[in-house]
């Protein structure tokens, strides 16, 4: 265990939660930072400082607190603009990634609407006017966020919803037939970075380049790589970054409520918005409304300051210990759980079950048992699973399951954490007669 | 709280070797429902008979697929219903409702109608496992309304 | 002083913010609670036990962790519910207010260009179908979060903005033209209880009884009445509620990141969604998806779990001293305020200088000098105000002003604060030269 | 910090007594500015004169409404760009904006270009004032550089 580069002993001091026990007296294993992360004292500690120093609504007062607020609250949009090699002003705080992915799909839906109606939009907005046949590309193993908020708009422009399937191995089945999946109608690429019910990363190489030829929106769900890994958006492939990226702050140590969008400059300059009210605009009157750039234009309404600041405190926090070493950490984890996993007669990942190219995020199925009860006696031992299709119930139906159980991992795991599933899986099924 | 207590032997019995199970004719009414947590689903199938006060569930059946509390409660439920008057089988489900609501409230229950169910009170202690053992339970309040209102208007 | 309601200097007590000083040394005396209030320690330890105890995505989990966190946060959805005598499966958290309008406001959009489709929607959303020439009906005194959504809509839908005026006095134009302003096109009454402007308290029986003889929606902009006094949703006027209520959480002593949206029940099932992902979702497929019924359906993603608890403390807190002891609490701070300021000479109220119906959030501009100057000599003091048009432009225009000087109160707030308030301001005009 | 900082009596001066102020003819091209935060104004003309390296600025006017920051900067600036070059001009306008900075960042700044300007060193540790001082030197450097391509392009 000593060759793993994190001190993954230390690391579990600083939160809090996982110092306590769960069901009468078990150590907390958790494995669920697939869904939301735990948070470091550190990021508690900086969301208290600003509620109990410089809480007031950020660029609205002329007061000290106002100021501080103002500052502490970009401030943190600078820290993660830079963690992700951005610019400030391509970062949008949203309420999570689904917000984001959505706020995407409503681009498409007010571009449409107005355009209909010859109501002004900005520059280079053309691109987001939909008609029945353009066609929009997503894949078979997207998370429900983007996939119902494109269904969403395909059902309100007469668009037609396409995808890439999936290689019985869980890879993005990305070869054949490119270039008919994404043709002169496709108007959005939008595909998952890394899978949060398969562990795979895509190499979004491909489907990209294809898509940059006609000329289709680029867009990045990289809510299960951005907290796992170096992601640099203008690199995200082959030199070239997407136009959009979206993911979640509370599943990379930030607080609940917050999630984040990064957009290429000139294409958020080209976004009509889609929040309106306060603060996003440039001026209003009763007969008209003009809007101000971005990233005010998309954050209409008092902020989530405190957890933007958190999430500040938490990317700070991922820098320190650096994001090349959680990588290989969770590199490390997945060499491990693998094997560890396939030792286990009647269980079948469902996912690569070879370590290049997926995180350390396992779905399996035990024969015999249902996993809510896998998951069950797992709980039982202390370790939290999640159960489900993981709101990716189209890859479940591609595989011709149900559910999954699924275990994620993140930094303060470790192989200890690792065996505990390993025997709770085997106790289920000595629980459940089946082994 | 141990596993055995949410586990009850009733209930890995009735999981294994499920009662009623199968979908069977004639039916009035057909009713498909989803557990949208879980992605589970039953399908259930009602016929009434006798009229007025004396209508009775003269048959249950259903086939799906779910964890083993849905299972097993699908299972005790078909006991529960099947063969006994309308009336006593929807006190039954409100009963069973209630039971599951046991952890929120303190409640009377009646055993008599609630039988193999009893066992489910260790479920209501987990609210993430509620909606397994109420889905066949809902599914046949669903069905047998419908069925109901049918024959009403028929 | 002793006649006030409540014991302020014990309150002051429990706000960490507020023992705080500002510029050199400042007693801080925060009149900004319009914007944003703070948040006493009962709400920052209630955050920060569910992150040190039970953090895990709500709705999601099969663990103990999610099972907790599911609980505490269904249990906030009740508190805030009972708050304003609503049923919990009424209760949609949303990360402001502005999100609970703008939802409301793409309802409409989502339900048109729906059914221009002919795809299917719940019972009952015919009424949210929008055509050319329907009529969308706020008032002058409306926030930009009220008006900027609707102006969008207007211009996707061609729908037509109308608007009730301000009299001179401050007061909502109610009287006269009501009947030919609400008419059979009428689709939609969106008004603000109190405006965060004026502080004029909206009586709104008159409209609201004249939407509903159309058959338009009522919706109510409740973000500066539901934290300063007892609102029942079911009797905001003559007994009667109105559809959907938008407020936030973080204006009540709540957390950043929080607001909520009430709505009748029959009004919600009848809503198809807006944000749509994980977890609103009854059944999904790459062909199609249906939805849960709400309030899951509007409550796309992982929510601000932590946020919905903290914002349940604060109606613990609320409830701890009473709802109608803090209305009366801020209208003994009315009574006062309003002649204090009027000694002032120079200074002009802007808004209803009378105490009945209105709430203690005073603007005001004086002669000769511009608010910002006012604010930034009060800043000085230690008194923090807000200037400019507080996201209610055209309520500016109405008054051809371009900003005021806005001192909005709150239960911490007392005499002293206002006399710290009248004391600056008369600074200010010597400073300034012009007194 | 002291109200006095913010409040330089050159500030105070330019304020009470504005220079340039109005609106003139003849000009190439007139801009209108809108802070978005406070509602406040500024309507900017200006006539650019020359050719070559040698365009100056003949006349910069205006008219508008704001606090007495962006008041006096605007008087400030028509101090400093009215007749000169516009590079120097043009010059001026990137060290006013650097002075509005150096809260944040540590300059050098050419005291020579800024002139009065410099009195507004104190606003810029006001961050919410910073867009107040900036008001007219954005709109005189948009209108500038209206003028110029118009120039150009005639
Ligand atoms: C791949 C992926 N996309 C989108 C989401 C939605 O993120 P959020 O809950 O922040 O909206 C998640 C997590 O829930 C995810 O794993
Ligand atoms: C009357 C009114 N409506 C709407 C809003 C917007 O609220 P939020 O900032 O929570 O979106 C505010 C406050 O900013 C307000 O005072
Ligand atoms: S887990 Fe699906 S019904 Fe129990
Ligand atoms: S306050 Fe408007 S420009 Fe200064």
């Amino acid at each position: 265990m000593s060759a793993q580069p994190l001190d993954v002993s230390r690391i579990k001091k600083d939160f809090p939660i996982l110092q306590r026990t769960v069901r009468d007296g078990k150590r907390l294993v958790y494995l669920d930072s697939g869904a939301t992360s735990q948070k470091p004292n550190a990021v508690l500690d900086a969301e208290r400082h600003y509620y109990e120093t410089s809480n007031a609504a950020a660029h609205r007062g002329a007061h000290q607190l106002a100021e501080e607020s103002t500052l502490a609250y970009e401030a943190a949009r600078a820290k993660v603009a830079a963690f992700v090699g951005a610019q400030p002003d391509e970062i949008i705080f949203t309420k999570n990634a689904t917000e984001s992915l959505n706020l995407i799909a409503y681009t498409f839906l007010n571009a449409t609407t107005k355009a209909a109606r010859g109501e002004s939009l900005p520059d280079g907005a053309e691109r987001f006017v939909l008609k029945p046949g353009d066609e929009i590309v997503v894949s078979e193993m997207e998370h429900h966020a983007n996939l119902v908020p494109w269904q969403e708009l395909c059902a309100k422009t007469g668009a037609t919803l396409r995808w890439f399937g999936i290689t019985e191995a869980g890879r993005l089945h990305a070869e054949e037939g490119i270039s008919n999946l994404i043709n002169e109608r496709t108007k959005v690429v939008s595909l998952v970075h890394q899978s949060n019910i398969l562990g795979t990363v895509n190499l979004l190489g491909l489907p990209f380049k294809r898509a940059r030829e006609v000329g289709a929106l680029c867009v990045v769900d990289a809510c299960q790589s951005i907290p796992h890994m170096p992601v640099d958006v203008n690199n995200i492939y082959a030199d070239q970054g997407a136009d959009l990226v979206a993911w979640s702050g509370h599943k990379m140590l930030g607080p609940t409520g917050i999630g984040v969008l990064w957009g290429r400059r000139e294409v958020l300059d080209s976004m009509p918005p889609f929040l309106s009210g306060g603060s996003m605009i440039e001026t209003v009157t009763m007969q008209g409304t003009t809007f101000a750039k971005p990233p005010q234009r998309f954050e209409a309404g008092v902020p989530m300051m405190a957890q933007a600041v958190g999430l500040g405190a938490a990317v700070d926090y991922l820098n320190e210990i650096g994001m090349d070493r959680i990588a290989e950490h969770e590199h490390e984890l997945t060499e491990y759980t693998l094997p560890r996993l396939s030792e286990i007669d009647g269980l079948t990942i469902v996912g690569p079950n070879t370590s290049a190219d997926r995180g350390s995020t396992f779905s399996f199925v035990v024969d015999g048992i249902h996993p809510h009860d896998v998951g069950q006696v797992l709980d039982s031992h202390g370790v939290a699973v999640r159960v489900g299709h993981h709101c990716a119930w189209p890859t479940c139906q591609h595989f011709k399951i149900p559910a999954t159980v699924r275990a994620s991992m993140y930094l303060y795991n470790d192989f200890a954490d690792v065996d505990a599933l390993v025997d709770g899986v085997r106790d289920a099924q000595k629980f459940f007669g089946v082994s | 709280m141990q596993l055995e207590q949410m586990y009850q032997q009733v209930i890995m019995d009735h999981y294994k070797h499920p009662h009623g199970k199968g979908l069977r004719d004639p039916f009035d009414v057909e009713v498909h429902h989803v557990n949208p947590t879980c992605g589970d689903e039953i399908t259930l199938r009602v016929k009434l008979g006798g009229s007025g006060e004396a209508v009775a569930v003269e048959d249950v059946s259903f086939e799906g697929q779910g964890c083993s509390i849905s299972q097993a409660s699908a299972s005790v439920m078909f006991d529960q219903v099947e063969g006994t008057s309308l009336t006593e089988a929807l006190r039954a489900n409100e009963e069973f409702s209630a039971l599951m609501q046991s952890a929120v409230q303190d409640q009377e229950l009646d055993e008599e109608l609630l039988g193999d169910a009893i066992a489910f009170s260790g479920v209501a202690q987990y609210p993430a496992r509620i909606k397994c053992a109420l889905l066949a339970w809902m599914a046949f309040k669903d069905a047998a309304s419908q069925a109901l209102a049918k024959e009403q208007t028929s």
